[in-house]
């Protein structure tokens, strides 16, 4: 039997050859053919033919790249073979010596209706152990052959795939083993946060900073200290996993106006705006921020969770979907080290460092963007809060990361600057009831369901339009995002489901939302939670059911609004 | 045994000119409609066409795994159903169908993710179904060859746990459909593709095949990887995608892992099946193709995930791989039920999540085409659903098919 | 300690008399030549038992001479831990291997899965299906970790696997699979002609058949000229020579992936090749088929083309009196030549068209029954049967001369 | 495993690519903002149905699709390639930013 397994994995079929008696490969007509099966491999069976047959092959290889040197050879014939071979007595005979396959249970399968080549294959596991039939399937299809009325080529061949024959696994994975598996991703602040003390989490690629124990204290106790920290004096956090894109061109403005649902063509240079995003079937994709550096200058910021993703999908938009537009994308995620300083004392610590341009309130208002320098080193500060209290992202090279954490611990210990990571972070906009990626944003809301429905301009078209109004899309009932409260102050458990009734006697339930995020606020000293309810809006001052079998637990909740902390937006715009 | 007894798993009759349903695919879905459409409704003027052979197409080329944790009722629903019905077959099939529920465990790989799998996990109890959260040495105690301490690069945070989800052998599913339908008198012709399907004002009147014309009152498609082909003989265009999905199995050796484990650090399943290898499986590889062979790029996605949850796994060997179409639709979840057509109907776009439904679809199915009316099961599966904004998407991936 | 037999030849063959190797094979120590494979070490130890199969725990023994061999499985201990399933004619002897059969209990000799008769009756194809239905769930329960434990061949070291393993990439114009006459010939020519050129050989040399032929080319004989052809391309600078490495499968637009397997010294323990190339030359030869009759798995009944590569290779002798049974006539007289220089004495030659009729033995072949074309039963002893049926293999029939100027 | 002839690159292998699916032509920007049925219609049919007469996205035979060479140039091609066999028609067409 060639062996020309190799050959046929491609999806090629093998043909029958009467006279061998053997599934052949035909040679390649079309040069879209990449292999050619030579010598005994397609039949050819003696040693002067399989001699020629491969200088002839690779004088043919040698006429598809255009070598002066090759010439025309003939290909040797298919070498003929006897087809008469031995009778056999009456008795169970081996096919497949590995799983016991014997030509009686060909005979059975054909009897009980399994005659399909593939069907005789799974029902008695003919050439189904670890040699792959190598020795076994031509006799077997010889057996089928004898008893039943098809032809052979009518029968054909299973499908040939890899492995040829079986192949370590480790090396199929090689290095990638362990903590080789993939890179992993640190940011700019990793060594500087890391001497803070700071405990680590992987995510997706990155480590983030999660929080700063200090010695003894408990992950609770320090989520609970730096989130106070932030509310009554200053913090600082590492937001250099943002997707930070910059956007050139006279175009910038329309680009950004087609894929962002807001109206922001009145936004002057040095603003910025809280931008949505939907994707092309209206479902939310995600936020972030637009930012005017100039008048054809755009710097936009992307989740973390979606950089990858939405850089993609910007430069799809600019260079497939519109590619007539005058606009230039140069993604500077890596370029920029970024670092949040948030509380009530933000703007005093950077008057403290020495800024170039005027950080006081009418100078440098909330939902703006300053270039310039601190302590002489160059700066982009943004005037924008995740945590509702004043915050400023500095945006600074990432080689002057050290540099620039070491001036704002070093100035900020005045107010005892605390820094604090992502379980902080989190707490700090659950109580502002902003959204998170995979929590809130999770690919099936509308923006209207998040609360947002009327960042939705109504006199530009953008991406995402026509089909957000689609029936279903705004019909009543939907599941809208509302924050709940504990009435009794008891800790609310994870992941519980709302419903408006207990759970029956099977410890079943309808649910009608789920929550995303439930935390312990410091600053109310409560338990709170955000959850989507159907009809959530229409139901504030309700109480539901929270279940959580999982955790055993059911509770009342009270249904607010999805922001518990300063709603007016005071503070942050101190 | 006698295994004389056993008559040929299918009868070869003659075909009729006319039958009242045809059902268009004779694998794990359409079988499974032609059994419950005798079973339950006492139908047996069917004809199941199969352009190949039986079983031929996703049933024959999956990981075998059944379990039913989904967050959104509908899909819930329905493999939760699929499950009940699993647990059932082999004895109303008289037909082993190797259901060994040998525990379903999805590991979480941060606080975050696990805290998403406990939103499921009490979708799923408050829906009535079995499943824990694991953490732990309750984890480990589960899965005693998981690696948990080991220097992994996504550390696991914790595991979903359905006691109830399994695997079952594959191949025997249709089998076992197709020989207690064939019994019941439902004929089913394989090598008998369909050509062209008959419209009259905007009603189905037959089928056209190479052995002849059918005339029927109604049709049914369920072929998987064929639904745009088959579905455009009926001048209709689906929401579908066809990619390639693969499996592959290691060399068989001892029971070495009981359970089947899910990683979620970028998809890769496992099992081991009951002759000793290990089956594994991921994602699609990612891009439309008809070419039913894989990309090795996923092959070598698949196993270096695996072997972050069973290091030992190095030592063995690949043994074979195969791949197959699978028709995914753009929110990622299955289109069941009545088309625009009168007498049509249609069963696709499960991408590779068909299998453990199979029951649960037979069952639905049979139930429409007796009544004519929608089951509440499936009613939210409609085709209409991408016009008019109720998708039902599990990953949130929005229409990107590949991603789902 | 039982006494191993001395199948050894006293001379021939492409093996290095001068460093012996130790190895065992289920706790019996044994040695063996660099050069060896462990199909080639256990026959010139007489070990041709060396495998139970699956269902019906038959004695196996060795078939063949390569990755074909359907069910001589053993787990091969070394440096690494173990591994399971390997097939005893694609390990290369390398010194210190423990080498154990798999799957019987207590030995290999007295395997009580022989014994083994679920539910009463015959494990036919598709008795799953049919049986432990009832208790309802039963299958689950009791049955399934019964036949788990009984399936599944090899056990799976379970301990850290300490190995290094590495990928990596290659471009050519031309990659030439398998090194036997057509690939040699297709890689030199390749390489004269200009063109970027990497020939694979799944064995650690190159030739191929050519490393057990008779025949000559270009006035020396095959396997002076197989060494003289490995020089020569190890010679070009565009040419690289892969041995030790199997290409496994063929994906799109020219890429042959492949595994090469580290020898002792080397850092990793395998690396996975991608190798991209413009043509892909597939000489991988051919596989030879079985023949089909009652009692035909007995250890001691070989394929013809192995059997000449054991003596001439290896100079190993498989048996000491041979029954021959080869449909076409060229490899027929090859291996009964093969076995005349061996030593081996020729029971009985069958013609085609001859019916088989059995043949016996527990533990190995012992006597063979056909009826010849006049109808007579005849029976002969025996404790090799050599064997091949019409659709054979690549074979050089001894004495063709064949030229070779690229 | 597909090799992908990057315009700014060279051939380069599919790993280094992320799939783009069909090259869609999507409706007209900032035309019918205030026809939303006519808008929706067209959007669910250049999104969601799969053999647009123009512009089928998942073709049984050639597919005009894009491709993003995040492992590269990060820039966007577009090939036509065969979903039958993979094959890669010569005509590859780099998106310039």
């Amino acid at each position: 039997m060639p062996t020309a397994h190799i050959f046929a994995q491609m999806g090629e079929k093998l043909t029958f050859h009467a006279e061998t008696q053997s599934f052949l490969p035909s040679l390649p007509e079309q040069s879209q053919h990449y292999i050619d099966p030579v010598g005994g491999a397609r039949g050819v069976l003696y040693m002067d033919a399989c001699l020629a047959d491969g200088k002839a092959s690779a004088h043919d290889a040698m006429a598809d790249f255009n070598m002066h040197k090759h010439l025309d050879l003939p290909r040797p014939a298919v070498s003929p073979a006897p087809i008469q071979g031995f009778e056999r007595g009456k008795g169970k005979a081996f096919i497949d010596f590995q799983n016991d396959v014997t030509t009686a249970d060909i005979a059975l399968a054909q009897r009980e209706g399994y005659g399909h080549i593939e069907l005789t294959k799974r029902y008695t596991t003919l050439g189904m152990g670890t040699d792959q039939g190598k020795t076994s399937w031509t006799n077997g299809l010889l057996e089928m052959l004898s008893i039943s009325d098809m032809k052979a080529a009518e029968i054909g061949h299973t499908t040939y795939r890899p492995p040829y024959s079986p192949v370590s696994i480790g090396a199929l994975v090689g290095t990638e083993t362990g903590q080789q598996m993939t890179p992993i991703r640190r940011t700019p602040f990793h060594k500087g946060f890391a001497d803070l003390g700071c405990v680590f989490q992987t995510s997706g690629d990155w480590l983030y900073s999660r929080y700063f124990p200090q010695p003894d204290e408990t992950m609770t106790a320090a989520i609970k200290r730096e989130a106070l920290a932030v509310r009554n004096s200053l913090g600082c956090v590492d937001m250099s996993t943002l997707g930070k894109i910059d956007i050139y061109g006279a175009d910038a403005m329309l680009f950004l106006s087609r894929l962002y649902c807001n109206n922001f063509a009145t936004l002057k240079i040095g603003q910025l705006r809280y931008v949505l995003m939907l994707r092309e079937d209206g479902y939310v994709l995600d936020d972030g921020t637009i930012s005017r550096l100039g008048e054809n200058h755009f710097h936009l910021t992307i989740t973390t969770a979606n950089a990858g993703k939405v850089w993609q999908y910007l430069k799809k938009a600019a260079m497939v979907d519109w590619p007539e537009l005058d606009v230039t994308l140069t993604s500077v995620s890596d370029q920029w080290a970024s670092l949040a300083i948030t509380g009530p004392y933000a703007r005093d610590l950077l008057s403290a460092l020495k800024p170039d341009f005027d950080v006081l309130p009418a100078g440098l208002p909330f939902a703006s963007v300053r270039i310039g320098h601190l302590y002489g080193y160059p700066v982009r500060v943004f005037g924008v809060s995740f945590s509702g209290e004043l915050s400023y992202e500095i945006n600074t090279p990432s080689g002057y990361a050290d540099a620039l954490l070491s001036m704002v611990m070093e100035h900020g210990k005045a107010w005892n600057i605390t820094p604090y990571g992502l379980e902080t972070l989190d707490v700090l906009r659950i109580e502002k009831g902003h959204l998170s990626i995979g929590t809130e944003i999770d690919g099936r809301r509308t923006a209207d369901d998040l609360g947002l429905g009327k960042m939705l301009s109504r006199k530009k078209d953008f991406v995402g339009r026509a089909l957000s109004q689609r029936p279903a899309m705004i019909a009543e009932g939907r599941q809208q995002l509302i924050g709940l409260i504990s009435e009794q102050n008891e800790p609310i458990p994870h992941a519980a489901h709302l419903s408006d009734t207990e759970l029956d006697q099977n410890g079943c339930a309808e649910s009608l939302g789920f929550l995303t995020a439930a935390i312990y606020s410091p600053v109310m000293d409560h338990y709170i939670a955000l959850g989507f309810l159907k009809n959530g809006r229409q139901r504030i001052g309700d109480t539901v059911w929270a279940h959580s079998p999982i955790a055993g637990q059911s509770i009342r909740l009270k249904v607010t609004s999805s922001c518990f902390y300063d709603p007016e937006g005071v503070r942050y715009r101190a | 045994m006698g295994n004389k007894r056993w008559p040929a798993i299918i009868a070869t009759p003659e075909m009729r000119s006319s039958y009242d349903t045809v059902i268009i695919g004779g694998g794990g879905h359409g079988l499974a409609t032609a059994h419950y459409l005798a079973k339950n409704h006492g139908i047996t003027d069917v004809a199941v066409l199969e352009g190949s052979w039986i079983g031929g197409g996703n049933t024959a080329r999956n990981t075998t795994i059944v379990r039913s944790d989904y967050l959104l009722n509908a899909s819930f629903g329905l493999k939760n159903f699929a499950l009940k019905l699993w647990g059932e077959l082999s004895q109303e099939l008289n037909f082993n169908l190797m259901y060994e529920p040998r525990g379903y465990v999805d590991l979480a790989h941060s606080d975050g993710e696990l805290e998403h799998f406990t939103i499921r996990a009490n979708a799923m109890r408050l829906g009535g179904a079995s499943v824990e959260i694991l953490t732990g040495q309750a984890l480990q105690d589960c899965v005693p060859e998981l690696d948990l301490n080991s220097a992994a690069r996504f550390p696991v945070a914790g595991a979903l746990f359905q006691p109830a989800g399994g695997v079952i052998r594959h191949d025997a599913v249709a089998w076992g459909f197709a020989r207690k339908a064939s019994q019941a008198g439902i004929h089913i012709f394989q090598k008998t593709p369909v050509t062209k399907i008959n419209i009259t004002k905007d009603k189905v009147n037959s089928v056209d095949t190479p052995q002849g014309r059918i005339n029927c009152r109604q049709v049914f498609i369920s072929v998987a990887g064929a639904s745009n082909q088959v579905a455009s003989l009926a001048g209709l265009d689906l929401p579908i995608h066809s990619i390639n999905v693969q499996a592959f199995v290691t060399e068989p050796v001892k029971p070495a892992l009981k359970t089947v484990v899910n990683y979620n650090a970028g998809l890769s399943y496992i099992s081991q099946t009951a002759k000793g290898e290990f089956v594994l499986g991921g994602a699609s590889d990612g891009y439309n193709s008809f070419a039913r062979r894989g990309s090795f790029a996923r092959i070598e996605d698949v196993l270096a995930r695996a072997l972050q949850m069973f290091p030992f796994l190095s030592r063995l060997r690949l043994m074979r791989h195969w791949s197959g179409t699978a028709d995914i639709s753009m929110d990622g979840n299955a289109i069941i039920g009545q088309l625009p057509i009168d007498g049509l109907s249609i069963n696709c776009g499960w991408g590779y999540a068909g299998f453990k439904a199979t029951p649960a679809v037979g069952h639905q199915m049979a139930e429409l085409l007796a009544n004519n009316a929608t089951p509440d099961l499936i009613k939210p599966f409609t085709y209409d659903r991408f016009a008019n904004g109720a998708e039902i998407d599990d990953a949130g991936a929005g229409p990107y098919p590949w991603h789902h | 300690m039982s006494h191993v037999p001395d199948c050894r030849l006293p001379d021939g063959g492409l093996i290095d008399r001068n460093i012996t190797l130790n190895f065992s094979f289920d706790g019996i120590a044994m040695q063996c030549y660099s050069g060896d494979t462990l199909a080639s070490a256990l026959l010139a130890n007489g070990q041709h038992l060396v495998a139970r199969s699956l269902k019906y725990h038959h004695p196996r023994g060795i078939v063949s001479a390569g990755l074909e061999e359907p069910s001589a499985l053993v787990t091969v201990t070394d440096q690494y831990g173990s591994t399971p399933n390997l097939k005893v004619t694609e390990v290369v002897m390398r010194d210190g291997l423990t080498v154990t059969s798999q799957n019987n209990h207590p030995s290999l000799k007295r395997d009580y899965g022989r014994f083994l008769k679920l539910g009463g009756g015959a494990l036919s194809a598709g008795f799953y299906y049919k049986t432990f239905l009832w208790p309802k769930h039963a299958w689950h329960k009791y049955f399934a970790p019964i036949i788990r434990n009984l399936a599944g061949q090899g056990r799976v070291d379970p301990t850290p696997d300490h190995a290094h393993y590495d990928k990596r990439r290659k471009f050519c114009d031309v990659l030439v699979i398998g090194s036997g006459p057509a690939g040699c010939a297709a890689a030199l020519t390749a390489a004269q002609g200009g063109a970027t050129t990497i020939l694979i050989e799944q064995d650690h040399i190159l030739g191929g058949s050519l490393l057990y032929s008779q025949d000559s080319i270009d006035g020396l004989n095959a396997t002076d000229w197989a060494a003289d052809t490995s020089e020569a391309l190890h010679a070009l600078s565009n040419v690289t020579v892969m041995t030790r490495t199997l290409a496994f499968g063929q994906y799109d637009h020219g890429l042959i992936q492949a595994i090469e397997t580290g020898q002792d010294g080397d850092i990793n323990r395998a690396i996975m090749w991608k190798i991209r190339a413009r043509k892909i030359i597939l000489a991988t030869g051919a596989i030879e088929r079985p023949v089909v009759f009652p009692g035909n798995d007995k250890p001691g009944i070989m394929l013809a083309n192995a059997v000449c590569q054991y003596i001439r290779r290896f100079a190993v002798s498989p048996g000491t009196r041979a029954v021959v049974a080869v449909a076409a006539e060229e490899d027929r007289l090859r291996a009964i030549a093969a076995m005349q220089d061996a030593g081996i004495e020729i029971a009985a030659i069958l013609s085609p068209g001859d019916q088989i009729i059995s043949a016996t033995g527990r533990l190995h072949v012992n006597a063979f029954t056909w009826k010849n074309d006049k109808g007579q039963r005849q029976r002969t002893k025996c404790d090799l049967v050599v064997w091949l049926d019409a659709n054979r293999a690549y074979i050089c029939p001894d004495g063709r001369k064949a030229d070779i100027s690229c | 495993m597909l090799l992908i002839t990057c315009p700014h690159c060279g051939p380069r292998d599919e790993s280094e690519f992320s799939y783009g699916g069909a090259r869609r032509i999507w409706p007209d920007h900032d035309a019918n903002l205030d026809q939303t049925e006519t808008a929706m219609q067209d959007w669910h049919q250049t999104l969601y149905l799969s053999s647009t007469p123009s512009n089928p996205s998942n073709p049984s035979g050639p597919l005009t699709e894009i491709w993003y060479h995040g492992g590269g140039c990060e820039c966007w091609v577009e090939i036509i390639r065969n979903t039958k066999d993979h094959s890669i028609s010569n005509r590859q067409k780099g998106h310039a930013s």
